[in-house]
């Protein structure tokens, strides 16, 4: 089955996930379901200075959806805001690329096992789940610092 | 068990002659033979309703209705002997088959109709309409709709844990107006005691409506001796083409409901200022209706008949016996639905503890098995059982025993790759 | 009138070979080549189209949208790639187009929306909606019947005696909330002047719907640049299968209207008490789509983009430019509509003095020509020229001037037949 | 054309109806409209003693709802009203057949004409107009004259 979705690295993420549980501090949090699957994630964001400082969530749902907010994490946590947003946009990019795009592996590491994913247009939202949720909690945080500073 | 079927033995079923007329069960998928168990969904179509639609195009097609051309008159009449046909499948008269494009709008059709100014009945506070739990979304929104244009309320009948309908007192009250139920449920396989609402809907003068998208493809059906006022179903599911299908109801009572949606055909005289309406069916039937699929559907109906509904049923319970004993027998496996052969259909929902519905289904997938996962439109019914979703099986005449073995094999498969096991 | 059309001589119509793409072209109909002339009413289908279906429901058939396993992803992926095509074809977005079943339920589909919860605007008495006398009744009844659910009051644009709209000031006001009109009359062959109908409604911010059933088929459409809100046509008008239609909207227009019908695939969460439903298109398609009819849209676009709308214009130009002088020359035939080629399309309605258009249809089909009598679904405009029906003649891309001869010599024939002569 | 829906009878009809104006005395008169194409028909009837005495009417419209009117009234005057309906049931069934009756001359004398529109749907409503006013005017004759006699 060397043409499974289910590459190994998706399997390991989602038997280990990286970063899970929800944590403190945090400044904002959200709540993502999808509703044709009923998959959910709760998603805690901590920025500062600009950086990532933490990403931590909870949530029940299939291998992608799991597996890929593990890798999301990874991807995110520690680095400045702009560069997680661009590795978001990139992910995005290669689920909607419909199996044509060569995914980057320098910008993106495990998340090139998602590759096949885009090719499931029914999947490509559970492999998403975790990255929308993500960026919304971060644009709530964003917009929540900002308040306190003005 | 097998005291409930007819003696197979006698008239063979011959499941590999039907398999022949369909041309995707011989493709493969991920390397291996296709095994499609997602009827419920949609179902293929043979090439005998491929072939009339193609005839039907490339020497007859027009417009129908409206011209006394040669071409215009021969569409017209293929297109009304299709409604006779499909009239007489379910046991009905010619003019009390509607042809929308899918059960959904057959039940838009009603619930706005009703709504509509000069319905025979008026909806407001006070009123009631009564559905189940265990509706499809397509026979609950639109009822949420009506409800929240007309202020009417939405009341329904809860479901037991082995899947049935709870016919619970004080939910069909002096208030009720309208009885919307199905008559299988896709998602539970539970074919509901229609005669029992239908009394009860009666009791009260509300009038039923049936969704019978699931029952009409499986068992044979005489619609005039089931009592209700309006039933519908599609034809994509018994073999028919996409685009196609039917609200059935007694003409008098189709003519006396207000239009649905307004243009050509369905008017009798046009003014700037107003118009008035033509009677049923062609009242429901405005703008050019989908002439070729009515003709497929057609099509689909002589092919059923010609297999029989009742050997088709016959063939299908064995198949969901065989199901239903393999999965009590896989560990970790819950069926979601009646675990019995009794009043239910072929539609199979189950959860495999400790992997996603999801996961299921695609790896069922990797080894060339097609079964839906999700809520399947009937998101509260997961509710009702506490799962996201389902895995659901569904077989049809065309399915085989060794398919059902070949699914049984392939959910051990998705326990040892997930480790469950 | 040659000057109008581009040069058909350096790159030479082939409508011979387009011919060979219709089966039924080489049919006869009363022992006489079929002469088909009734393409405003239904045109027929290449077998492009026809194969490209057949090919889809043969290998790659499922339910869309909500299976993980492979025919179901193959299935959607085709169903949406068609949407891209049938968006791309009028210069749209992929999410811009939603599929219906007719341009007739396109247009309830708004008028529906327009009146129902949720809508961003509000309707009732002393608000108005604008429509036209040349209104084809797909285009008028739902607003007729709008108004009757809201109480708001239907104003229309008269006709001129030569077949044009007549802008009369004070029709559009400060009241107006919709301006409903149609692209190019499918009894007159008018194309009205679109921009300063925009231009009118967006001065009083009224949106503006256009019924495109004879525009999109027959003239190269940019659908962005035209400025209008929202824009309706019909697969079957244009070489595609019955039960497909579009309506096009922005993205966000479309997002901001309520739904119209309920069920499966336009919702979001569905629970008992409620439901939210997803964005446009899915909002906008309940139940399962007319899927192989989108792909058999899609081919018809396709092949139509392969000639080329500005060519098939062109040719239908020089076509109906015969036919327009042809008549003129028969004594006793008169014009309902523009008897010029200037903003007018292929369809053009006539009457002969003494004959009923029944009895000219009926005669000029028992010689093989297939043409259309009666009010053409557009009543309004039968009364306003003062005639019960008219008779009347479209070609399209596959007609030949040969074909426009024969039915000038078949009126000829009409009048010695009925004596008129 | 042999085959022709326009029978010698049909036309003659069209071009000499018979019957035709409106008269007096009559007991109903109805006006019908055939909505798809604009026929109209207004036909007045008189009835005594249970015999249809006379059918005049007016109307515009094709050959075939012009010329069936025309036969009609050869068919139904001067006979008692239950003969005159049993025609117009006879008419009726032979215009509903689909091409596949035989006509009976006797009882539809020129009417058999009319055999072969039974296969032309849409002009079916065209050849029953003018039958279909005659049944209703004299349904309400009949009703009339009940009411002045009681
Ligand atoms: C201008 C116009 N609008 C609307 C329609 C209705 O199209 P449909 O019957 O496909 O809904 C037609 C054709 O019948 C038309 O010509
Ligand atoms: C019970 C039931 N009702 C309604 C529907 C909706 O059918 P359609 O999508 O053809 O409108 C379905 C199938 O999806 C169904 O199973």
């Amino acid at each position: 089955m060397s043409e499974s979705l289910y590459q190994e690295i998706i399997l390991d993420h989602y038997r280990n996930p990286h970063h899970k549980g929800l944590r403190e501090p945090f400044e904002a949090e959200v709540h993502h379901v999808n509703p044709t699957c009923g998959d959910e994630v709760t998603v805690r964001v901590h920025v500062a200075d600009g950086v990532v400082k933490d990403v931590s969530y909870d949530g029940v749902g299939c291998s992608i959806s799991q597996a890929s907010t593990s890798v999301m994490t990874d991807l995110v946590i520690g680095r400045p805001v702009d560069e997680a947003m661009s590795k978001a946009d990139a992910f995005l990019e290669l689920m909607q690329s419909k199996g044509t795009l060569e995914p980057d592996e320098d910008a993106l590491e495990d998340g090139i096992a998602f590759a096949g994913v885009s090719r499931y247009p029914a999947r490509v939202k559970c492999a998403l789940l975790g990255w929308m949720a993500w960026k919304d909690a971060t644009a709530q945080a964003l917009a929540a610092t900002e308040k306190e500073a003005s | 068990m097998t005291t409930l079927l007819p003696d197979l033995t006698t008239t063979p079923y011959d499941v590999e002659a039907i398999r022949r007329d369909f041309a995707v069960l011989s493709r493969e998928v991920n390397g291996r033979p296709l095994v499609y168990l997602d009827n419920a969904s949609s179902t293929h179509k043979p090439r005998q309703v491929l072939d009339a639609e193609r005839a039907f195009v490339e020497q007859h097609y027009s417009n129908v209705h409206r011209g006394v051309h040669t071409l215009s008159q021969e569409a017209t009449a293929a297109y009304e002997a299709a409604r006779a046909t499909v009239a007489a499948f379910i046991g009905a008269q010619h003019d009390e088959v509607v042809f929308t494009k899918n059960v959904t709008e057959s039940l838009n059709l009603v619930a706005y109709s009703l709504g509509n100014p000069g319905s025979p009945m008026t909806l407001g506070h006070g009123d009631e309409i009564v559905v189940t739990e265990m509706e499809h979304h397509s026979n609950l929104v639109p009822w949420q709709m009506l409800c929240e244009r007309t202020g009417a309320t939405l009341k329904w009948f809860g479901l037991t844990d082995d899947g049935r309908l709870d016919l619970a007192d004080g939910v069909i009250t002096e208030r009720t107006k309208v009885v919307a139920f199905v008559h299988q449920s896709n998602l539970l396989g539970t074919v509901n005691p229609l005669p029992e609402l239908v009394r009860m809907a009666k009791a009260v003068g509300a009038l039923t409506v049936v969704d019978a998208a699931q029952s009409v493809p499986h068992m044979p059906i005489d619609v005039a001796a089931l009592g209700v006022d309006l039933f519908a179903f599609t034809g994509h599911k018994m073999l028919g083409p996409t685009g196609v299908g039917v609200l059935w109801g007694r003409n008098e009572l189709l003519s006396s409901l207000p239009p649905f949606m307004g243009g050509g055909s369905m008017i009798e005289v046009v003014e700037m200022a107003g118009s008035t309406y033509a009677p049923a069916p062609e009242r429901f039937e405005a703008g050019t209706p989908a002439i070729s699929q009515a003709i497929g559907l057609a099509a689909a109906c002589d092919y059923l008949g010609a297999i029989g509904l009742d050997r088709i049923a016959a063939h299908e319970a064995a198949l969901t016996a065989t199901l239903l004993d393999g999965l009590r027998r896989i560990s970790g496996v819950r069926v979601i639905g009646p675990d019995s052969m009794e009043s239910r259909g072929s539609a199979v929902s189950f959860v495999v503890d400790g992997v996603h519905p999801h996961d299921v289904g695609q790896t069922l997938d990797e080894i060339g098995i097609a079964v839906r996962v999700g809520h399947h439109c009937a998101a509260p019914v997961c509710k009702r059982y506490g799962v996201p979703a389902t895995t659901r099986a569904s077989s049809y005449a065309y399915n085989t025993e060794a398919e059902i073995d070949t699914l049984l094999d392939g959910i051990e498969h998705v326990k040892r790759f997930w480790g469950v096991s």
